[in-house]
């Protein structure tokens, strides 16, 4: 790609710490055209995540989808290779001047004591240094050495010494060929300038051993829940089974112990981790998966599984994989002498203490702050809070208070994967308003016009890469060179030094036009790596890009057949010559291109849509807001306080001045979307009101219809005055001061229509409501008694704080199983409880002037609109996301974005993060002005198609359509992302892949046996 | 399910344990029958009724357990920790978290009137390990004083409840706990080769040694203060004790439930300290060392300007300092952190230090230990209730010492060393039972 | 709502009953055309007939035991694109299982289509029918003798002679899913034809016809002891197929004799490309590629990709194959493609539950996939 | 040669199993050099006729290698190579060919070491096996 810049005065941004977060803010923002420093203070970026391979609710990895731009490889790579994003790894921020827009950032780059122009990730260093430490990622599980990579595939590639385990014993530098270890490398500082910064140094496992009665760090067999984690990753050394570490065994008996430094002050945390449960739930699965008939028992003392399909994997958890939740926390692990087993001290179902045996425990240790949080907070000049976390205002979850200076992820609050990618993203577009206007746009480089090789007969180049001598020292490059020479329709073979570097790339350009080459094939290092360069090379030189074939001469031969280079040089031979069967039959394409069509269309003028409406203005993108009612606002008009402070009237109003005032902004009030055509990234909607009808055009478009408080049918509301919702007691207490004259007792049940069969999910936000209404009741009356009657408080994150609070002033809360649900009845003028009370196994009978139900969030009626977009819902009724992980601002079409309660319930802030989230994403959309299609599209061949409709049937990203006439495949080159199964579900070769076509695999095969 | 609040009125019953079992199987099934109903006219108290009788749901009791115990109990999520942590629960009818919700619900005369809260062993595991830092024990010590307080007519029928009264009568009286003649207490000086200078009331003396009753008057820890006399004699440590003027420092009184009458022997003890005009004092007791520690200054509602040691942490002073030099001694150790000394005052060094430095030893860590480590069963009056318990909890502990093999079981407890050497002896076990100053007596090279 | 009907046999003549009833459907306008077979002026073949005129039914024969072609093929030709008018097929238990098969390839629809389907007595090759013709009772009728086998639920074929490999072992001899069954076995063909007909067209039938309604109590004994000798049969066959092909040598030995005709494709109903990619480009080698071979093993066999055009063939298909046989009828090497595609068809429809042709709701199985199946790949 | 040494061909996606097989060399994982990969964008887009192609032209075994289930970077193409590999090994198995000469298997990017052991494994029972008998019998 070349960029030129739109408006003087490039916009760039820091992004500290490249986990997930960073690696999601970087790619937004530098795929829509702002130059990104990607800073870590670990010598990689990847954070935590290459400790996982498996994250919940999917059990699968799956992080490749996070890539604005699909397909894509990991964001690992994406990031290391995306030309506006620069690696700052190693490095730490030291101070930030400036304003926003204009700050000055002082960095220091630590030593790595390896020259990263010289080093070629060879490794011969590791093997020779003889330092063992423990692997930073292997959770203490694996070693590495005084020079080492990180993890194998880490970015950048360069290695880096550990001066704190070396020796100096210097058998590195005897080893390295390049001679790139320099012991001598000091720390240096540099300064860079940002218009805005992005906060995304993550979180840290608390330390287990700091919990002694768990006996961690004693006892060989307990794990922590990071150790586990890595164990179960198939890349880990036992390749994902679980075992003891004390024979190495696959355990028949599983202990999982939850809020092992969390929702303990006696450890300074106060707060709930949030995604623990989630994460031992998952566990517990794959170890059931991979151990059969393992046993597995999770210790707790609420689940908290409030996510978007959380309940439903926690239910499968305990339906299918016999996952047994016992809540009770767990005293002491003690350890058995002979066998090593682990006895945990719980109480049994009658309260009394009981010891348990397992075979494993594994803690599920919680999330603090990052070990630099404090240093990083004073360097930037933000505020922590009493947790150390970035200290955030109500209702601007991304913003710190320094201006232009954002946050997302787990430094904000300890959080799962999909809300740190919503976090991120809604940090990105932060940013991204600061420095609106000073995009880099992208314009097409100039080439030569292509030459026409269609009827020329082929005349392959073969250009084989020495690779400096990492390949010609194993592989008999000469050899391969003449038997390449012999392969029918070779016009040309050469060697190249470095087919990569400038000068190999300019050979390769000018031996094509001085040989009249019209195929070539470069044989060196794999096809992921240079192949931009290369095609640019055969670009210049007047072929089309695809008429380039790779031989993957180093990692797929020479680097692992190094011991046997005669092997390797017949294999080498080979590769080579499938290359050139395959190249003598590629044709050219060219990937299909369209225009964006400017703007953006929000359905829905809640808070959600309001938030994204705004921020894409900020931006400088136009917006149609669409609202069925007559007045913006939607739910928020209903909330009166918050638990974190902040009046939300007071800010719906701001936000709805500033919807108003913005010139880019067009709001539609009591008005409908009737009607959407178009395809992604030009669409046609038209917007009905009172009998009118406007036509809009649109790239973009943002559904945000929001959700609504669930109707109770059961205990006694509607039949009795005193049972309420929460938001009609809210609405009660706010709008009259002496609306709780006369109520003392006030029982609230929680989980009503919520994590019931017909609406079997969590409503998220029902546990703080309470906490909330029940501590404003407590100050407007403290001699008030307040009982909330709960299945789980799901009071997560710093959230946890507040339900503590609300126990300190004397709410008492009684936890209650389904099956054993309070009942209300009326009793003269008054309400009666009767509640199970399960410490002391009474049955109690509360007398009550209000009882409040805690009820869920439903969705709205949403299927005409999905119908009319052509977008899924999920099971639920909620609008479905392209990916519950990774993509949960995007639904599965390009161009079509959601925020807000229609996507999950969720509380205000949380919706003002996704809104703002997907405002981004859109924007990137946007801001590429143009959509570029994969250029090995297939194609589709009239004859031989009989309009069967199995490519069709086949196709997941609804890229082929049936002619109406005739039935024959049609291709939407735009939306087809080159996976082939269409291919293949078609039986009469009908329709084929470029450069993957069925002649070319198959002459690849005819020579691959020889 | 857990223990079942019903409406009986429980008697309180050295064994009302097995009565309640009963009690429970009787109680009825349908909820208006058995249940608590919480009344509330405006304004007026809460009521209960258990079993159509009304009494007042009393919101003070937990307002007022608080108070006396100055523990947030209303901050428990119910995790169940104390309880399955808790060494006497499966003893008592409430758990340690019944006991709270107990609390929380105003259940008062139930809970006052249990035997729950006289099984306390005051070991603090429960607030070891609380993630809401609430201390039963803390809590039940508060409910002892008000059970002693409120019910102490209709508990006076309990033998346990007797001794407890005749024991606090006996330290108010004769300002011991064994109703020993108390001007006695330097009796085991009696048999020192030679009694160190000033030993009794010596003005100016830099340490105040508290000797404390147990090691006072009973005599198979008499070996504690004279070991301790000796070493500071030998390290030129200028120091004195109260004699006849040391009463006891209270702490067998607030177990007790009696706790509001111990102020006049803390004020005592503390006047004469500072008649002397020591600096610090020293204890070789725990429940004395954490009495000066932290009760006296809050009973008293002031700072007492003096440092308060214990023994363990005077002697790692000494060896730093090198006023005390050790011989070899190889034998196997392990050591029993006390309560009160490690959970309470997180006191778990200084005694590894000393035991570190003595060459030749070799020192066995316990399976449970430092913030771990198991009770003795000495703890909190348990005694006088439940000897049954005592003994269990003990053989427990003493079986982990001799999984380690040590040949030694050191602590630094007159009460953890009566104990544990009353386990070896039922076990008939080839170990020592030793206090750390015992141990380092005789390991100290007094050649020269 | 199913109705059943009996149809009046004069004289035991049941083919003439039947083209008295078939006469009456076009006359009634019960249908505007019917596909029928019709016995040719030679007596000797039988060819499917697309007929308006009733009066050209006087050689129309159902019970002709003989199948030249699968007829869904044909129900395909005539409705892929649409069927303007109400079009009568009769047609055997396989060719309707084909025909919906083609329905879901969207090859055909049943849109105006009323299905007729008639038991199937069992076929002969259309040799050995143009020898057995002058034998039949019936002229090239079916024999009575098999009428009254039918009847008692066994029917076997004429002396010296032996149904086609793919009758020996139907286990599915009454077509489902039609709207008109022409039923046979359990039947008094004497004296009557019994009718069982579903919804709508069945009511119209029944009232436009002025049909008996009526029953045939022992076709249920009958139809259950002609399958279960029929599976059987099937067992043994497939038995003696595992038997002759085990391994790759007996496979080879089996099938190098494939000359890559693609008669097969050609009489396959389920084979619905328009072009075989066999006979496209992609292995329609260029020139030097032959020699390419030859030159990297020594030698090449000519015709090339045979057994690559079986295998995959096979695997295009074999999940639809309705085991009609028409590819052996039509193979000039008699290679047994019928017990290959049955053996192994019956095996890969196994691992999806599958029945080629029983329903229209069931999926495909090329055409889909499901997240938790085949665990066993890791 | 004195040991037989099975051909393997395996067809890699191009977003797991071949970036999985680059991390087998970048970590320089040794194994043996038996195998001939060739890359494919998806393994959904692996027409079972180059395996049979492969099988007939003497390969002595076959790998498809692809993302695990769940992590397609085109949701779902693994899950229908699997399918379809059902398919073709049933064939395969009623015909007397041996299935067990094609392998499927996921194998992350992530992977290097799973993908190296695959084929260390691979080769090891395909040594066990003895060479495909179709490469004699079919080349006359």
């Amino acid at each position: 790609m070349s960029v030129t810049e739109e408006g003087g005065n490039e916009g760039e941004v820091l992004v500290v710490g490249a986990g997930i977060a960073g690696m999601q803010a970087s790619l937004l923002l530098a795929e829509m055209g702002f130059r990104v420093h990607l800073l870590d203070r670990a010598p990689a970026i990847g954070g935590l995540f290459p400790l996982l391979d498996r994250t919940f609710p999917t059990n699968t990895c799956g992080v490749c989808f996070m890539s604005p731009t699909l397909p894509a490889l990991c964001p690992f790579i994406e990031c290391s290779r995306h030309p506006l994003i620069e690696l700052l790894p190693y490095a730490e921020i030291e101070g930030l001047e400036g304003e926003p827009g204009d700050f000055q950032v002082s960095i220091l780059h630590k030593s790595r004591y390896v020259n990263a122009d010289l080093c070629n990730g060879c490794g011969e260093c590791a093997a020779a240094c003889p330092v063992e430490v423990p692997r930073e990622l292997g959770a203490g599980l694996e070693t590495r050495r005084a020079i080492y990579r990180p993890y194998p595939q880490a970015f950048p590639e360069t290695f880096v010494l550990d001066m704190g385990a070396c020796t100096e014993c210097g058998e590195c530098l005897k080893v390295c060929r390049p001679g790139a270890i320099d012991l001598e490398m000091k720390d240096h500082r540099s300064t860079l300038s940002a218009g805005a910064v992005i906060l995304t140094p993550g979180f840290e496992p608390f330390d287990a051993s700091l919990k002694t009665e768990f006996g961690y760090g004693v006892h060989q067999n307990v794990l922590t829940g990071i150790q586990f984690e890595r164990m179960l990753s198939l890349t880990s050394p036992s390749l994902g089974l679980p075992a003891r570490t004390s024979d190495g065994q696959a355990p028949r008996s599983l202990a999982f112990i939850q809020c092992v430094g969390s929702r303990d002050i006696s450890c300074d945390r106060g707060y709930c981790s949030s995604i623990c449960c989630m994460y031992a739930t998952k566990q517990a699965m794959l170890a059931k998966e991979r151990v059969p008939d393992l046993n597995t028992t999770v210790f707790h003392m609420d689940v908290r599984t409030f996510g978007k399909g959380f309940e439903r994997y926690y239910e499968r958890a305990k339906g299918e994989y016999g996952i047994l939740y016992r809540r009770s926390m767990i005293s002491r692990v003690r350890e058995l002498t002979d066998s090593k087993n682990l006895t945990a001290s719980c109480v049994d179902d009658e309260g009394r203490p009981q010891e348990e045996e397992f075979d494993l425990v594994v803690l599920s240790v919680g999330f603090g702050p990052p070990a630099a949080a404090e240093a990083l907070a004073e360097s930037v000049g933000v505020s922590l809070n009493e947790y150390g976390f970035a200290r955030t205002e109500p209702f601007s979850p991304q913003n710190t208070d320094r201006p232009g200076v954002f946050v997302a992820g787990g430094f904000r609050e300890p959080q799962d994967i999909p809300q740190t990618v919503v976090e991120a993203s809604s940090a990105a577009a932060g940013a991204a308003e600061v420095l609106a206007g000073r995009r880099l746009v992208r314009t097409a480089a100039e080439y030569p016009d292509q030459r026409d090789v269609s009827d020329e007969d082929p005349r392959v180049g073969v250009f084989i890469c020495r690779c400096d001598g990492t390949i010609a020292e194993v592989v008999d490059l000469p050899s391969v060179t003449e038997f390449a020479d012999q392969l029918l329709d070779v016009a040309h073979t050469a060697q190249l030094e470095a087919a990569c570097q400038a000068e190999g790339l300019k050979e390769l350009k000018s031996t094509i036009q001085e040989e009249g080459l019209n195929r070539v094939v470069v044989a060196g290092c794999t096809h992921r790596l240079y192949g931009e360069a290369m095609g640019d090379a055969l670009r210049q030189a007047g072929l089309n890009s695809c008429l380039l074939e790779r031989a993957d001469l180093r990692e797929g031969c020479a680097w692992v057949h190094r011991d046997q280079p005669e092997q390797a040089t017949l294999k080498a031979r080979q590769l080579v010559a499938m290359a050139v069967a395959k190249a003598r039959l590629l044709t050219p394409s060219e990937g299909a291109d369209a225009e964006v069509s400017p703007g953006a269309l929000v359905v829905g003028g809640g808070v959600a849509g309001m938030e994204a409406a705004l921020s894409l203005a900020r931006q400088g993108f136009f917006v149609h807001l669409v609202e069925k009612e007559m007045e913006l606002g939607g739910n928020l008009r209903h909330i009166h306080y918050t638990l974190g402070g902040g009046d939300p009237q007071e800010y719906l109003q701001g936000l709805i001045d500033q919807v108003e005032a913005s010139e880019l902004i067009t709001v539609h009030l009591g008005s409908d979307l009737t009607q959407m055509t178009g395809e992604p990234g030009r669409y046609t909607s038209l917007i009905s009101a009172d009998g009118s009808t406007e036509e809009l055009v649109h790239g973009v478009i943002v559904v945000s219809v929001g959700g609504d408080e669930v109707e109770p049918t059961e205990y006694l509301y509607g039949q009795h005055p005193q049972v309420l919702t929460q938001r009609e007691l809210e609405e009660r207490i706010s709008s009259d001061a002496q609306a709780l004259a006369g109520v003392k007792n006030v029982v609230m049940i929680q989980c009503v229509g919520s994590r019931e069969p017909d609406r079997p999910y969590c409503s998220r936000i029902c546990c703080s409501v309470a906490i909330k209404n029940a501590l404003r009741i407590k100050e407007l009356n403290p001699e008030a008694n307040v009982l909330v009657l709960f299945r789980d408080m799901r009071t997560y994150g710093f959230q946890e704080d507040y339900y503590r609070q609300a126990r300190e002033q004397g709410v008492i809360f009684i936890h209650y199983e389904p099956e054993a649900k309070p009942r209300v009845e009326a009793a003269k003028d008054r309400l009666r409880v009767l509640i199970h009370e399960p410490i002391l196994d009474a049955d109690l009978t509360l007398e009550a002037d209000l009882v409040v139900l805690s009820t869920g969030v439903a969705p709205r009626d949403n299927q005409g609109l999905a119908e009319l977009l052509g977008v899924p819902l999920d099971e639920d009724g909620f609008f479905e996301e392209a990916n519950t992980k990774v993509r949960p601002m995007d639904f599965e079409a390009v161009g079509m974005y959601l925020c807000g309660l229609c996507h999950s319930p969720k509380n205000s802030e949380e919706s003002i993060s996704q809104a703002r989230g997907a405002a981004m994403r859109a924007a990137v959309m946007l801001a590429r002005q143009r959509l570029e299609g994969q250029s090995a599209v297939p194609f589709v061949n009239p004859r031989l198609c009989i309009a069967c409709g199995l490519c069709i049937d086949t196709c997941p990203f609804e890229a082929l359509v049936a002619d109406e006439e005739t039935g024959i495949t049609e291709i939407a080159p735009l939306l087809c992302q080159g996976c082939g199964a269409c291919t293949v579900a078609c039986p009469s070769g009908a329709i084929q892949q470029r450069v993957f076509e069925k002649t070319q695999l198959m002459a690849m095969l005819d020579v691959a046996l020889d | 399910m857990p223990g079942r609040v019903n409406g009986e009125v429980l008697t309180f019953a050295l064994f009302v344990c097995a009565a309640l079992q009963l009690a429970r199987l009787s109680v009825p099934a349908t909820v208006t029958e058995a249940g608590c109903v919480f009344q509330a006219e405006d304004g007026s108290p809460m009521e209960i009724i258990i079993d159509g009788a009304t009494s007042t749901l009393d919101l003070a009791f937990k307002a007022e357990v608080e108070g006396a115990s100055g523990e947030d109990l209303s901050r428990c999520y119910y995790c169940l920790k104390c309880s399955a942590g808790c060494p006497s629960a499966l003893a008592m009818p409430y758990q340690p978290a019944q006991m709270v919700r107990m609390v929380q619900l105003g259940l008062k005369d139930q809970l006052l009137e249990s035997p729950s809260i006289w099984y306390c062993l005051h070991c603090e595991t429960c607030g070891a390990r609380c993630p809401n830092e609430i201390s039963i024990a803390r809590l039940t010590q508060a409910l002892r004083q008000m059970a002693m307080d409120e019910k102490g007519d209709a508990l006076l029928g309990e033998a346990g409840i007797q001794a407890l009264r005749t024991l606090s009568e006996n330290i108010l009286t004769t300002h011991n706990i064994s109703a020993d003649d108390n001007s006695r207490r330097l009796i085991w000086s009696e048999n020192l080769e030679s009694v160190p200078e000033g030993l009794e009331s010596k003005k100016g003396a830099h340490s105040l040694y508290f000797v404390g009753c147990v090691s006072s008057f009973f005599p198979m820890t008499y070996i504690i203060p004279q070991a301790f006399v000796q070493i500071l004699d030998e390290a030129g440590e200028s120091f004195t004790a109260l004699g006849g003027e040391e009463w006891c420092c209270g702490y067998p009184l607030l177990m007790a439930g009696m706790g509001s009458r111990a102020e006049e022997t803390i004020r005592h003890n503390v006047a004469q300290a500072r008649d002397l005009g020591v600096s610090r004092v020293v204890t070789t007791c725990p429940a004395c060392y954490h009495m000066w520690k932290h009760f006296y200054p809050e009973i008293l509602d002031e700072e007492l300007g003096l440092e308060v040691t214990h023994s363990t942490q005077l002697l790692a002073e000494l060896l730093d300092q090198g006023r005390v030099q050790l011989k070899e001694v190889p034998r196997a150790v392990t050591y029993h952190d006390p309560c009160d000394l490690g959970r309470k005052n997180d006191l778990y060094d200084a005694p590894r230090r000393v035991l570190g430095a003595i060459p030749e030893l070799s020192f066995r860590e316990m399976s449970d230990n430092r913030q771990d480590a198991l009770c003795c069963g000495g703890g909190g009056n348990v005694e006088t209730f439940n000897p049954d318990l005592v003994g269990e909890l003990s053989e427990r502990r003493f079986q982990q010492a001799l999984e380690t093999e040590a040949q030694v079981i050191v602590s630094a407890c007159p009460q953890c060393e009566r104990t544990l050497t009353a386990e070896a002896r039922r076990e008939k076990a080839r170990v020592k039972v030793m206090d750390l100053v015992e141990f380092v007596w005789r390991a100290m090279d007094t050649s020269e | 709502m199913s109705v059943k009907a009996v149809l009046e046999v004069k004289e035991g003549d049941v083919v003439a009953a039947l083209r008295e009833f078939l006469r009456r459907l076009l006359e009634a306008k019960v249908v505007d055309a019917l596909l029928v077979p019709v016995e040719l002026p030679s007596g000797d073949a039988v060819v499917q007939t697309l007929i308006k005129d009733p009066d050209k039914l006087a050689n129309a024969n159902p019970l002709a035991p003989v199948m030249m072609v699968n007829s869904a093929k044909l129900v395909s030709n005539l409705t892929r694109r649409g069927n303007r008018e109400r079009v009568g097929v009769v047609l055997k238990s396989c060719e309707m299982r084909a025909l919906f098969e083609l329905v879901k390839l969207q090859q055909a629809t049943l849109d105006n289509l009323v299905t007729l389907g008639i038991d199937c007595l069992g076929s002969y090759e259309a040799t050995q029918y143009a020898e057995l013709a002058g034998e039949l009772d019936d002229g090239a009728g079916s024999s009575a003798d098999q009428l009254r086998g039918a009847r008692e639920g066994q029917v076997v074929p004429m002396d010296g002679y032996e149904f086609r490999v793919a009758c020996q072992i139907c286990e599915h001899p009454i077509a489902s899913n039609v709207d008109v069954n022409i039923g046979l076995f359990g039947v008094d063909t004497e004296t009557a034809i019994l009718l069982e007909m579903e919804g709508e067209i069945g009511q119209e039938i029944v009232e436009k016809l002025g049909l008996q309604e009526g029953d045939a109590p022992g076709r249920e004994e009958a139809v259950a002891k002609l399958v279960s000798g029929r599976e059987r049969a099937r067992d043994e066959a497939f038995a003696r197929f595992h038997e002759t092909v085990k391994d790759t040598s007996s496979l080879l030995a089996q099938f190098s004799t494939c000359i890559a005709c693609h008669n097969c494709a050609q009489a396959c109903p389920i084979c619905y490309c328009k072009e075989c990619i066999f006979e496209t480009d992609t292995f329609r080698h260029p020139s030097d590629r032959y020699l390419l071979w030859a030159d990297r093993k020594g030698a090449a066999r000519m015709p090339s990709d045979t057994l690559l055009f079986q295998l995959t063939r096979m695997n295009h298909m074999v999940t639809s194959c309705v085991g009609c046989g028409m590819c052996e009828s039509a193979c000039p090497s008699d290679l047994p493609l019928t017990l290959m595609f049955r053996a192994v068809g019956d095996k890969v429809q196994e691992l999806f539950d599958y029945l080629p042709g029983a329903s229209l709701e069931e999926e495909l199985p090329v055409a889909t996939f499901k997240e938790d199946e085949f665990p066993e790949y890791k | 040669m004195d040991e037989f040494e099975p051909r393997i061909v395996a067809f890699l996606c191009n977003w797991c199993a071949y970036t999985g097989a680059d991390l087998a060399g970048t970590s320089r994982i040794q194994y043996p050099p038996n195998v001939r990969s060739i890359r494919v964008m998806c393994t959904g887009g692996v027409d079972p006729i180059y395996v049979i192609k492969a099988l007939l032209e003497g390969a002595d075994g076959v790998l498809i290698g692809g993302c695990h289930p769940g992590d397609c970077h085109y949701q779902s193409g693994n899950l229908k190579a699997r399918r379809r590999m059902a398919i073709l090994r049933s064939i395969l198995e009623q015909l007397g060919l041996d299935p067990d000469r094609v392998w499927l298997r996921w194998i992350s990017a992530s992977e290097g070491k799973l993908f190296a052991d695959t084929i260390t494994e691979m080769v090891q029972t395909l040594k066990e096996k003895g060479p495909n008998p179709m490469g004699e019998a079919w080349a006359i």
